[in-house]
This record gives structure tokens, C-alpha cells and sequence, in this order.
């Protein structure tokens, strides 16, 4: 029916904007994201439709930006804020840790922080070492926000609408590289439920865990290797919190190995995190390590040739999977 | 930086001191309750920051609020609640770490809050609340009601700045929102003058497009007419800025004994005490006599000793509560460590 | 010789005191550190003996501590920068992160950002939500960034100094419950080596790994489990980055079992890191699943008893480890 | 709100006009090859930042420093960096992400650095680098060099909270500091009036205890007296800010199209042109006669062009250089994932 083909990007703004005309308390607060229509164009024209009352262009202050946000969402609206890079989360972690996340608890339950934090975040722009990390481990490790990371336009749009209907704060990471991926959508469809990972390619050698834009380059990997009559499952976990292991974990006894791919450094991230809960739920059924791989634990380098080299690709993923297999 | 309502006071009949006054007192008397509570070994912790001495700020502009007006403090904020009608005894239990508390013990002193009465929230970050009484206001705003909201905070949060985005978001969208600074002169041992070249704060908010004053928080009646004038203002869109002045009698926190000061200057600082002041004005205008007065202060005396009995008694929190309000009602909780370990050891 | 009975807190003033002397570029930055002593009294006194030049006390302003840290450590200057608790982090991330740890990097390794920023963490005073936590793990995923964490006084002294002669930034993180504690100390000893860890208890059972306050909780469950006949080693990371992996899986591959502790939240956490990279590197070795004890995913209530419960406790690890030995 | 030092300029005898119409041009003609970079494909990525318009405010303060000081810029900085002495053809380079450029490829335009120049570092982080002057400044003092410390920002940055923390800390400690805001009237797409409801920026500076200035960046010598003032007070202690305004002839990036602002504005922006009005003037007071500065600026463009060449047959940094540089020279390395999976999978 409406299956249109669509981009992520516009997905997005769809998004938004069936949000806003379901719900007039949604509003989003950010730089440019009025009349410019947003740095990576996400919000473009919704200012035409829905006034500059709830496009707010604000001044460069992110702290505040969030800091508005939890009080505009603690007071009856429903903000979407905007941080342009998710490299600037370092300005906005105390508004976003110390303040959204726990206002609920410490409060003793009285109020929640219904707000949505749109960021987007990774690689591919040689926008060097402070417009082009994958922080999402810095979210992850913070009890009391939920965190999104959509890697198809369908799971953009779902995942996007049912942020804005739940009463705490979420952060949302888009991928700057995957705005401009077409699509077909059916936006009638089922929605994509929310908290529930999806297998995006059932195998049996091996399961391929991960999110985002490493999802296309884990299926890119998987397709080289079913030419190599290599099977494996590739698992899109589509939220990081909550995060759906059952899905996992039923995969994984069943394959018995288990590679987890994120663009993030790997120490300390996401990729670790899930090689420690497989490793936890699936000890008996593995018959190889759970294999990490990461993004570099360096700086993001501007030189294009460094910068794509710093982070997982499908020859390092068909590799990897081909010694875990002895193939 | 006169007061933009400069004028002087209303007629004595009018006069809203006596009201203001009993407020001052029920946070004395409350303050120094919580000194005994601490020192009876029954505060959660020792994280405990008097007001006494800044009566005055709380009182007097709680009094220009409005009942659907809200408001966010620093850690400071007793006595601002209390003026805003927080129930003693429910604010006691809270700094006890009881689940009679406001915030079921979970928050204590330094994060107590309550939807009811418009308080978004005490923060132990210094600056932290500021922004949210912008966010109230856009709100306010958006939604089309009369209510403005009120940011408290110290001369600690003048170098913080996130005060000064705030105060340019405020300004630039013409939000109803007041920012006020208690100035006791202090930030932990850090003498203003020691933290900043330039104490003309309201200078800084004027830079900013804001309506500013400075007020002697010592008279608690210049505080409520200067408030009363900068939150019509903003009431109207056009946001204020205030900064009162005064002095903090003892310690940053309880385990604090001063030495940074001498005994000279503690003296001198507490001869600017808004409570007595006030209560010397009740009796020379003649609008109260002393044994009024006595009688007034010993049933506030019992009714903030009552406070440290109900917290005393009151249950601690249930151990299953650790887990629950992480996200809203119904929705997946976070996993215990326990259940965790009972399902991976299981068969271990 | 110079053995002496010494508290943390006066181990870490001894560092800084010596390195001071040795050094004049040294300064110590931050809010109340010197005519006050610092809000846990590690400074008190230093300003005597080196002036208001060298101890020098800011307004409450977080991110110009660090950033100012930052330009004074690239101009000549070797600057400590105290936090007050490392809940500031939030505030100060972008100068940490974005600034400090990538310079080098950004700049082609031009120069470098010698700096040490000392903050305390953890629970134990009732502080709660904003005043109690464990961040580490946002640091130990950030890329040029060294981390130290003792757990004793003659670390806390050897582990400062050695910080304050290291090229890079070092983010210094002590226990608010430990300051107090108090222990013969030799200082003119071998120095702790930088970036080591330790085995504070020989075993053969099972291996415990862990850092800061946490390894004497760890400490006392292993005295509780000798006396039930289960000998468990136990490791002290003592740095985070560097992270002393082979001393870890030394261990592993000789008991065939690992519980990591760690104080702070479990998901995304050091604990996750640390049974990840066991996982990996010990898989043949391992004869049950590498179990992470940490704190709730939540955030830490201020009533006593929640936030006593809120973390992993010596009877925590001794039930565990019992469980995991079937014994 | 008058520039200290407001008296006429120099005898024309000793004008600097010459050299700063030199700076100008030879900066006007590095970004518009640089823009020829991006179009060529030649350049690392598209966050390219040109700096058309303000090369006044570039110029004059750069003449007002000295070799021992030092500077941060935001990302809008070539201008700044070439005035300081930089060598186009190893920035070129680095734009193009090279190992022959400034930082061997890993910063870029947004991150250029040169410790031989005193350049501390360009910022993608909107305010980023402005307490780091503060820092440099602090060590200079310690240090007692006579040295001061620039930081370069645009009119966004005056919106971020970290530059009055940093203003403040300045003038606290008086430090030997200089604050300079480049106006270019916009934020990406944002005219400053929509960022602010006060553009007093020097009422900013000054409530905080700095010296400050307001001056038109169309006009280099007024800009460079203004700075040489500042640069004076700071080098004796007294941290200053200055407001230098002037157009930002070109969009934000080299994507933006500037969408949000009408061909009028910008055709009467671009008049604001420090460039032609430096030539004007040289021609005007006799100081040049038109085919000499025809020839400077021949010569100007032959450099320019040769900086492209430069960097297209430049080398990339080799792989193995990525791990590099993230720690101090002997220190241990990350350890790159081709190793821990070769060390992992090697018996698998
Ligand atoms: C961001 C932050 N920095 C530092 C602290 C530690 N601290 C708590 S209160 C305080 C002093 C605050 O002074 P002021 O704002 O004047 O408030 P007062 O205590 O005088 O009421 C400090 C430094 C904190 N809680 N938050
Ligand atoms: C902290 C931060 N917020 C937002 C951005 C995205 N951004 C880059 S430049 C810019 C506009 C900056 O305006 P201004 O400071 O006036 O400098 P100009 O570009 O005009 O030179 C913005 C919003 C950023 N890089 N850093
Ligand atoms: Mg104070
Ligand atoms: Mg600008």
C-alpha cells in the first residue's frame, strides 16, 4: 500500500513529522534545525508546516540545549533535541547522565523525562577525530536512558515514532553515512517492534551480531561469504537499551560461534559488552571465542585512506569468519 | 542596578511581613533541626547544606510566586521549599533516607523534589537546575499558561556557564523565567572575591538582554518587592535576573568548621540576620508583641521537633525498591545481578 | 627504612608533595584545593609549603579547569587538575575527550597533553545519584587517555608520581571510602611499576580480577573462601590503560575460571571489558563461564541500605565463586 | 565601547597598511584555492571553512603578536594560521589530508597545528580552544615569559558557556590573554540576531572584569590599533576582548548554499570588504601605484597555485602511521586489531 521508496534521511523526517501532527506537545529543540533544516537535512521544511514554535533554532549551547530539554519534558512537552554531532556529547553528558537519566529514580518515581536526543554519529566524511566517533558506549554504561541505533530507514521511522511515546529519555543515533540509502517502505507496515532485534539473514555457521551502519557492511560480508558456502546469521539489534539477548542467545546456541561487529573503539564498548553477555549465557555452547571486532581504540584520523581503515570493513569480517571456521 | 521596583514599600497595613517572618522562622527552626538529625547519626549521610542566614532570599521570593509557578534549587534548598509549602516532617524523612520522604529516599537532601507544589528538583550539580527552569518556561509558554519558573542558585553558579546559555536562551525567546542567585558570599571555603574579579552580577545578566537587580538579602521585604517585580516581568516574557545578597552563618556542609574564616568575620557576617531583623520590625512597627512572637516560635519549635521523631521512626526503603522507577511504569526494568547469576549459574 | 604507617589520603599528598619539589613546572589546579586542602583533605597543607602559585584554587568551573589544564600542559606546564568527584565528568568530557586525549594525535604528535586530572569516585557516604559513582568505563573507552586506579596507599603514592613523569594525560580516579584507610607503606621500595598489575592473594581455584576499592572487598571474600579450602587468586589492575592482560590470563589459563568485580555499572562497563578480552584470549582454558560481579544498572539511591546493596559485596563474591566451583 | 586606544592612526609614514594588505590578499587567495581543492576532489572531506571576508580581523590581530605568542582558532582559522607565518603549501597539504602537511594528515582543516608558530591548534569543537589560552596564558605567567595567549572565535562561540568560565578565570588571575571574536554575522545558518537578544558583546567581557573592544573588521588598521591596545594591556596583565565585525562573504561550509539569507544581503555584505578597501586606500594615500600591487598579487596567486600542486602529488600518510601519535614516544601503543586477531585465531 504506502510502500514508497524512501531515504533514511527522509524516513526520519517523516517520522517527525507524523510525529508532530499526532501529538502537538512534540517539539524539537536544536542548532539549525529550523528554517536550514537541519546540518544533515533531517528536518528540512517541517518549519513550514509546524512554525518556528516548535522548529527551535537555538544559539550554539548545547549543555543548555538538553538542559532546556529535561525541563521542557519534566513540564508537559515532548522535546526532541537535536545534537548536530555526537561528538559533542562530551558538552552535554552532566545535562544527559547526571540529569535525564536519573531525575525519575532520584525523585522517587514522581516524574519521568520523556525527551528524545537525535544525534547521529560514526565515520565516513573525513570529518576527523571530533565529527566522526561512535560514542554509543558512553550511553550504554549510563543506567536510565534507552538508546537507539536504527540501521534501515524502516527501522528509522518505527523506531523513531515509538521514542516519542515513552515516558523516559532516549538517545537516538543516526549514522551520517547512511542518510542518503534508498529503500522501499512500507510505512503502513507492522511497526518495528521496539526493544526486539531482527535477524536480517538466518544462517547456521555462525552469528554476526551488530547495529547501525555495520549491519549493510556485515551483510555485504555475509553475502561474500554464502558465495563461499559460508552460512551465517546476521543479527540487527536495532536498540542497545533495551537490548535483546534472548534473540541472540537462541542464535548463537545454535550456530555456536559468535562474531559481535561495532564501529565504536573497542575497548570498553558496545562490541564488548555483547562478547561478555554471549559469553556469560552461551559458555556451553561455543565452540570458538566470541570475536570482537571494533573500531581502532585511536582518534578518528582525517585522511580518508586512515579513517576507513580504522574501522571494521566486510574483508575484515569475511576473514575473521573464515579462520573462526578453519575455511 | 537599583531594584526596578525602587519605590518604597506598601503601607504598613499591607504589609506582608509578619506572614514572611513566620517563614523565616519555620526554616531556622527547620535548619537547625537538620543539624540535629545529623548529629543524632539519623541524616543519610552528612551532605547537609544550611540556610540559615539566607531566610530572607527564600522567603521573600517565594512569596512573589504563584501556586502554579515552579521552581529548581541548588543544594542549598531547604528553606526554598519550605516556602514554597513543603510539609517538614515528609522533607525530614527525605534527608533521613526514608520512604516516607519526598522522594521515597531515595534522593535525600541534595535531590529532593515535588511535583505537586511546582519543585523540579534540589541538584547537587552546581549550575545543574538552571537550564530546566528554561525548559519549564518554554513549556509554559507553548502551552499557553500564566506560570513562570524560577531558577535558585549560589554565587558558586555565576562561573558556571551553563547560567550564562541559559540566561541567552531565556532572554532570546522571551520565556517567563526568573533566575535567582543567593549570594552568602561563599562557595564552600572560595570567598566571592576570590572566585570572580567583578560582583556586579546583574551587570552580566543586563549583557544578556535580561531586566537584573541586586538586594540586601538581609531585608526580606526589599527581596519580595524586587522579586514581585521581576517576575511580573516575566510573567509578561521578559525574563529577570536577581541577586541576593547575605551570609552563610556556618559551614558549607556539616563536616565544615570554617577556617578558612575568622571568628571576626562570622560575627559580623551574622549580625545581617534577616529572622531577627524581621522580628525587630514586627515589634518596633507594632505590628506583633514579644510574647505573640514567643508563642509563634515555640509552636514552630515543636512542630520541626515533631519532624526528627516521624523520621526517626519511619521505615528505610523496602530493598526491592533499588529497582524500580530506572524507566516508567511498565516498562523492562533492569536486570538484578542476582537473577542474572541465578540464571547463568543455575546449572553451573 | 622509610616505613611508615600512612593513610591513602596522605600517600597522595606525599606524591604530590615530592613531585612538587622535584618538579617546579607541577601545579595543582581545581576548586578548593588549596587554602581549604581539597574537599577530602589530600592537598591540605601543600599551599604552605608552595604558594598560592602553585596551588591554585578556581570558581566552580569545570570545564575551564580542564581546559585551562589542557593549555597550560602544552605550554610547559605539568598541571593536575582536580575534580571534585569524577560526577563532573559529564561536564568536562569534551575537554577531556575531544581536547586532551586527541591532541597529540590531531596535531601529528607535535606535542603532547602531560596532564593528570585526579578526581574520586564511588559510593560509601550516602552522596548519592550525582555523588556516587563509577565512571571509569567512559574513560577507559576513550582512546589516549591513561587511566590509573589504586586500591593502596603505596600504589596511590607510586602510581601519582609515575603519573606525573608520563608524557600523555592520565585520568587519576581514587575511592572515597579509602582515603581513611591506613597502611604500612615503604616508600623508598621498588616503585610500583606503571601499567602492572599485582596478584594480591595467590590461588589455584579461581581467578578474581579487580581495581581500586573493590580489591578489598575481593580481599575479604577470599579470606572468607580459604577458610571454606578454596584458594583464589586475586588481581589488582592498578591501571586500567594500560590494561596488564598477560598477568590476568597467566592467571586464567592456570585456574580455568575468572569472576571480574567492578564497582561500577555492569552493562557496557570495565567488568564487561575485562570478560570480554578473558573470553577471547582464554577460551581453551576455561572451565565455566567468566562471571561479572558490578554494580546495578541503576542509579545510586541515597537511603544507606539501597546503596550498600546497590554494589557487589564479599558475600556476593563468596556465594559466586562457591557457585561457579560447585562447592 | 569606544576601542582603547581610539586616537587617528600612525603617521601615514609609518603605516603597516602594505604588509597588512599583503596578509590580506595572500589569505583571500589561499581559500579560494583552497575552495579550488574541494572542487578539484582534491581535499579531505568537505568541512572546509573559508574564511573570505574576514581576512581584516585575521590580519590585524596577527600584527599585533608577537613571535613568542601563541594562538587556538575555531574552524573557520586559514586566515588567521597564514597570518601567523604558516606555510601554504604544508596547510594546503593538510587540508588535503597529506603527510606532508602540518600534521601529517590526521587533523585536517579543522585541526591544524604548529608548535614552531605558537599555533596551540584549531577546534571542531565550537569554543573548544578558548580555555587553552587561558591555560597558556597561566603558564606564561608562572613561567615569566613575556609571551601572550590568542584565542580566535567566531560569534557562535559567544553563546557557549565555556567561554565566560574562561573570560573569568582571565581576569581573576590577571592573565596575559587576549579574546577575539570574529562577527561574521553568522552561525551556519543563523544571523546572530537570531542567536542573541544583545550583541553588546564588549558589555559581556566587561562585566566580567576584561578590558574590552568593539571595532569594524572592514577597516585592518583600526582592527590592528584595536588589537596592538588589547595585546599591550594583556602583555602587563590585563586580559582584553575585542569584537571584530565584519560578513561572512561565502556559506558556512562548502555545501551550504546559504539558503537563509537574500541575495541583497549578501551583494551588501561583500561590500564590507577589507581587502579592496586595504587597496583602495594603498592607491588612494600614494603608498602603491596600481601595477605594483597588480604584481604582488600575481605573485600571490603563483604561490597559491603551486600549493594545489603541491598536494596532489603529495603522499598519503602510510597505514601503519594510523596507530601512531595516540601516546608519547616510547610509550605503549594500542594494539591494532590485525594483531590481537592474529594472536587470538592463530591456533583456531
Ligand atoms: C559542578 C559542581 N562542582 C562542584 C561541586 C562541589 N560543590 C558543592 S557545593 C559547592 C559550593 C557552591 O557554592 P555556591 O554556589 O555559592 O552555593 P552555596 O554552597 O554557597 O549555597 C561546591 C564547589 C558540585 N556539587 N558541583
Ligand atoms: C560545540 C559545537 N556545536 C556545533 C558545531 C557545529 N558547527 C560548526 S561551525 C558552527 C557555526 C559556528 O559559528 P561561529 O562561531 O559564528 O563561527 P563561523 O562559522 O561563523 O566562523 C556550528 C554550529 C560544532 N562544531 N561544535
Ligand atoms: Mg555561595
Ligand atoms: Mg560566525
Amino acid at each position: 500500500m504506502a510502500e514508497t521508496e524512501i531515504t533514511y534521511r527522509d524516513a526520519l523526517r517523516q517520522a517527525l513529522q507524523d510525529a508532530m501532527r499526532a501529538d502537538d506537545t512534540v517539539v524539537v529543540i536544536g542548532e539549525e534545525v529550523g528554517a536550514y533544516g537541519g546540518a544533515y537535512g533531517v528536518t528540512r521544511d517541517l518549519i513550514t508546516e509546524f512554525g518556528a514554535g516548535r522548529l527551535i533554532d537555538t544559539p550554539i549551547s548545547e549543555p543548555a540545549i538538553v538542559g532546556v530539554a529535561v525541563g521542557a519534558a519534566m513540564t508537559g512537552l515532548r522535546p526532541v533535541a537535536e545534537l548536530m554531532y555526537v561528538d559533542f556529547l562530551g558538552l552535554v553528558m552532566d545535562q544527559l547522565a547526571n540529569q535525564a537519566a536519573k531525575i525519575r529514580y532520584m525523585f522517587g518515581g514522581q516524574i519521568g523525562v520523556p525527551m528524545v536526543l537525535r544525534t547521529q554519529g560514526g565515520t565516513g566524511r573525513s570529518a576527523g577525530a571530533q565529527h566522526s566517533q561512535s560514542l554509543e558506549g558512553w550511553i550504554m554504561h549510563t543506567p536510565g536512558l534507552r538508546l537507539a541505533m536504527p540501521a534501515t530507514a524502516a527501522d528509522a521511522y518505527h523506531l523513531l515514532r515509538h521514542s516519542l511515546t515513552l515516558p523516559d529519555p532516549v538517545v537516538f543515533i543516526e549514522h551520517k553515512s547512511l542518510y542518503t540509502r534508498k529503500e522501499r517502505v512500507d510505512l503502513d507496515a507492522e511497526p518495528t517492534p521496539w526493544g526486539k532485534a531482527v535477524v536480517r539473514r538466518q544462517g547456521n555457521d555462525l552469528t554476526l551480531v551488530t547495529y547501525s551502519r555495520m549491519v549493510h557492511v556485515a551483510l555485504a560480508a555475509a553475502e561474500q561469504l554464502a558465495k563461499q558456502d559460508i552460512s551465517v546469521e546476521l543479527i540487527d539489534l536495532r536498540t542497545l537499551n533495551p537490548l535483546d539477548m534472548a534473540t541472540v542467545i537462541a542464535s548463537v546456541e545454535r550456530t555456536g560461534r559468535a562474531v559481535v561487529v561495532s564501529e565504536g573503539p573497542l575497548t570498553g564498548g558496545v562490541a564488548s559488552e555483547l562478547a561478555a553477555r554471549i559469553g556469560e549465557e552461551c559458555f556451553d555452547y561455543l565452540q570458538a571465542p566470541v570475536i570482537r571486532l571494533a573500531g581502532e581504540d585511536i582518534p578518528i584520523p582525517v585522511s580518508p585512506d586512515l579513517e576507513s581503515a580504522s574501522i571494521p570493513t566486510a574483508a575484515l569480517i569475511v576473514a575473521t569468519v573464515r579462520r573462526m571456521l578453519r575455511r | 542596578m537599583t531594584p526596578p521596583d525602587a519605590t518604597p514599600g506598601p503601607a504598613r497595613a499591607n504589609t506582608r511581613l509578619p506572614e514572611l517572618y513566620r517563614t523565616m522562622r519555620r526554616i531556622r527552626t527547620f535548619e537547625e533541626r537538620v543539624a540535629e538529625l545529623y548529629a543524632r547519626g539519623l541524616s543519610a549521610g552528612s551532605m547537609l547544606h544550611l540556610s540559615i542566614g539566607e531566610e530572607g532570599a527564600a522567603a521573600g521570593v517565594a512569596a512573589a510566586m504563584r501556586p502554579e509557578d515552579s521552581f529548581t534549587t541548588h543544594h542549598r534548598g531547604h528553606g526554598i521549599f519550605l516556602a514554597r509549602g513543603a510539609d517538614p516532617a515528609r522533607m525530614m524523612a527525605e534527608i533521613g533516607g526514608k520512604e516516607a520522604g519526598y522522594c521515597r529516599g531515595k534522593g535525600g537532601s541534595m535531590h529532593i523534589a515535588d511535583m505537586a507544589l511546582g519543585h523540579l528538583g534540589a541538584n547537587a550539580i552546581v549550575g545543574g537546575g538552571i537550564p530546566h527552569v528554561v525548559g519549564a518556561g518554554l513549556s509554559y509558554k507553548r502551552l499557553g499558561t500564566d506560570a513562570i519558573s524560577v531558577a535558585f542558585f549560589g554565587d558558586g553558579a555565576m562561573q558556571q556557564g551553563l547560567l550564562y546559555e541559559s540566561m541567552n536562551m531565556a532572554a532570546l525567546w522571551d520565556l517567563p523565567v526568573l533566575f535567582v542567585c543567593i549570594n552568602n558570599q561563599y562557595g564552600m571555603g572560595t570567598r566571592i572575591d576570590r572566585a570572580t574579579r567583578s560582583i556586579e552580577f546583574d551587570r552580566r545578566a543586563e549583557a544578556f538582554g535580561l531586566a537584573a537587580a541586586m538586594v540586601d538579602g538581609e531585608d526580606v521585604e526589599a527581596v519580595h518587592r524586587t522579586a514581585q517585580a521581576l517576575a511580573d516581568g516575566a510573567r509578561g516574557g521578559k525574563p529577570g535576573f536577581m541577586a541576593i545578597s547575605c551570609f552563610r552563618f556556618f559551614g558549607h556542609g556539616r563536616m565544615d568548621k570554617s577556617p578558612y574564616r575568622t571568628a571576626e568575620e562570622e560575627a559580623t557576617g551574622r549580625k545581617r540576620d534577616p529572622v531577627s531583623r524581621a522580628r525587630d520590625a514586627l515589634l518596633s512597627q507594632g505590628l506583633n508583641d514579644a510574647a505573640a512572637l514567643d508563642a509563634l516560635d515555640a509552636g514552630i519549635a515543636r512542630e520541626m521537633d515533631a519532624t526528627i521523631d516521624f523520621t526517626a521512626a519511619a521505615d528505610a526503603p523496602a530493598g526491592a525498591s533499588m529497582f524500580r522507577d530506572v524507566f516508567g511504569p511498565g516498562e523492562p526494568e533492569p536486570e538484578p545481578l542476582q537473577s542474572r547469576l541465578d540464571r547463568i549459574l543455575a546449572d553451573a
